[in-house]
């Protein structure tokens, strides 16, 4: 292993074509909770020909857009506590209700961004162990959505592959990532590994096994 | 392209229902019962039912219908035994059709739970009679509970007054009982909604269940008053 | 012991003056769940000055008097299946919701019927172990509603006592009523057996005994 | 006599507060959020609180400004990181407040379960995590779930649109939250609303709180628009 001598070369997708890549592949008409921050750019990416209906967990079926300025109510808000808005068809819901979407296994696709992903699924994506612990909504979303799309950069901002044997922060939940979109390339989670699925046109496979300490699987 | 939940025919609505199916069917006494869709599942034939509802039937229509028509192998529900539910009484009698009975709010709650993801969960309900045989025992805070397990079923056939096209439902006054649970708590949820009405209709404060919990629906406008069909004696088909 | 020797003679309190005296005891601004069957005649006995807010199991908070004929609409029924009104400042709810306000402690007061009650509060009311078994609510009433008012003949049609010492059917709930109201006298459960409140003017205490297999405490 | 749940003074509605209680504090963010009862809980001046909320409270007003007035011992939370979380974040790095970190839904869930009589429950959130640390688990179906228990409080706080004499109540959009689900678990629930209606303008079909689960009521027209306050750097009192 390299780890420090990784460059943090801007290499590979940019962030709007990994979220491009994930919107192409949100069936139409699947119920979608998009986390806080890089997840939320998918959402723009989504093709006219097909309908994705938003979750967002503090009781918020059917999201739209952000609000405009003459739209802001305080009171109509998303996850991350910004204003939103409600699509015609959409709904509101107490916390036990909307987390029963969740935990019930409802919602089809939740995309999320990680510090760490594990070869075997595990994911840590809340706290580094430093700091106010808070855990919101995630680990409810990651036992509880069917399918786990995690959003991320491939190399830490020091360099540092994400992609591990085993995660060394404490975990938001174990075997629960489905997929893994980095701007290196987008892989499936099986029992052996990182299951390469697509990798961006710039990188080499030599240069991506450098850069992910867990097992790739061609 | 629009997401639209509308089947057009009740028959292709319960095309899927196989034999062996376990089946939720809404509605307390004829309040929400969703006759048309047990009507269709008759046609469709399917065998060895399980059902899950509050009651076993009334009459020869209906569930009443359903179980004389020998498809349900076995029910669970809360409360079988009615002057008015003769199918049902027949078979038990003759020991041809089996029964579980739970309580009404355990049987809500573990419906509920199987909606919500929750495998298992502790009631005071049932604690010290017949109903808590078999059943693990936890003490919390010095006062005894039993362990109930969730209750899931592959269909959920379910009465709503009104449906947009996402499957947002609204009931009418008591029909709602079993069946916003119901829709939680099955792999496929079928809906006879007597107006399907515009999205734009849907008051996003009102909505009682909301679509997710929904995958099929179909318009019945004129539903079967079951009151009226006793009396004048139907029987289905 | 002379259970079988005991006359069903009509002594005591009629049906309605049980009603009466239970509707009485009834607080201002209280929750009550009234029993499909005897139970039901109470709320007819609650005086003008005080307002009850009742509940029936099936989803309904604010139920109002049985519907008449041109009132009748067969989705607004109560738990006995009848056609009932709802009061202004009623509202329906799911069945998990309605019976969440009796689990939870919600509903100040149940009133029902009995086979048999014990000394120690044990109520044996919904199988007589023959025939279709079939319990609808009645367990989580018991194990829910803040207090259990038992209202009941003192004796079976057969002229045997119905508040023993132990009960003989399958129980509906453990320790679990309240109160007993019967038409020859009015009963509260203390640990050491049916502590007598009232007695009907026409029954002596030694007739009551006689009548009563359970631990009377005057 | 009729039923009336109001109360005419906000100081009066919480004056029942005593030193040591658990109080739970509805909304998300602002959405929700009853900050004029916090404001009377301020004055009304009890201490060794312990409050189950979604978050720590933002700036100095509402909740930020109880914990500043250093009345809380031990907030119950999903989420106490956020920027504007001042006062939460000075005490908790000097040791002076307790911390208990709950998954959002789980948190939800737990106060559900108080409100419906259900002592525990079994999830698979936190499974493998160090928020597991310490949990019965039990495995369903092969599956690794672990037991999570009821959370209940002496009072809750909640805000509301509308509300009626016998405490019926709607809620604004997103602001619903945690607020049914608290005025369920509370042993006395205290609503600050909007709009005090007459009873006629209740529609039985479209209320989300039963009049069931709410003891007092106040009404507050006006209420603080937290980012604006904080915007100005209001600080209470």
């Amino acid at each position: 292993m390299m780890k420090s001598k990784l460059k943090t070369l801007k290499l590979g997708w940019t962030r709007n074509q990994i979220a491009s890549k994930i919107a192409n592949d949100l069936p139409h008409g699947s119920y979608v909770n998009l986390g806080i921050g890089m997840p939320e750019l998918v959402s723009q990416f989504v093709e006219e020909n097909k309908e994705i209906i938003y979750h967002s967990e503090n009781g918020l079926l059917g999201m739209g857009p952000p609000a405009l300025e003459n739209e802001v109510d305080y009171e109509l808000i998303n996850a991350g506590k910004k204003p939103v808005t409600i699509l015609p068809g959409g709904s509101f819901c107490h916390h036990a209700d909307s987390f029963s979407m969740i935990r019930g296994g409802h919602i089809d696709i939740c995309v999320l961004g990680a510090m760490e992903v594990s070869e075997n699924g595990d994911l840590a994506n809340w706290t580094t162990g430093k700091g106010i612990p808070a855990v919101g909504g995630a680990m409810d979303l990651v036992a509880g959505a069917k399918n786990i799309f995690v959003m991320t950069d491939h190399l830490t901002k020091y360099g540092e592959p994400k992609l591990l044997k085993e995660c060394s922060l404490p975990l938001t939940g174990k075997s629960v990532v489905t997929r893994v979109y980095t701007n290196y390339a987008i892989f499936g989670i099986e029992k052996s590994g990182f299951k390469l699925l697509e990798i961006n046109e710039d990188i080499n496979f030599d240069y991506l096994k450098k850069c992910t300490e867990g097992k790739i699987i061609q | 392209m629009e997401v639209n939940k509308l089947i057009n025919s009740i028959n292709d609505a319960v095309s899927e229902v196989f034999d062996g199916s376990t089946i939720m069917i809404g509605g307390f006494g004829e309040a929400g019962s969703p006759v048309e869709l047990i009507h269709a599942l008759i046609d469709n034939g399917s065998r060895n039912l399980t059902i899950i509802a509050n009651n076993a039937g009334n009459g020869r229509i209906g569930l009443g219908a359903l179980i004389g028509q020998r498809q349900v192998n076995k029910v669970i529900c809360s409360f079988a035994r009615s002057h008015k539910s003769i199918t049902f009484k027949e078979q038990y009698e003759k020991n041809e059709i089996e029964l579980e009975v739970v309580p009404q709010g355990t049987l809500a709650e573990r419906i509920r739970s199987a909606g919500a993801g929750i495998p298992g969960f502790y009631t005071a309900t049932a604690v010290g009679t017949p109903l808590a045989n078999g059943k693990e025992s936890k003490m919390f805070d010095g006062k005894e509970y039993i362990l109930e397990k969730a209750l899931s079923a592959d269909f959920a056939f379910v009465k709503a007054e009104n449906a947009d096209r996402y499957g947002n439902l609204s009931f009418n006054k008591t029909a709602r009982n079993f069946n916003p649970i119901m829709c939680m708590a099955a792999k496929q949820t079928i809906v006879q909604v007597k107006n399907f009405i515009d999205v734009k209709e849907t008051d996003p404060e009102k909505v009682i269940t909301p679509g997710i919990f929904v995958d099929k629906i179909v318009e019945v406008k004129n539903p079967l008053i079951e009151t009226h069909a006793i009396e004048n004696g139907e029987v289905y088909p």
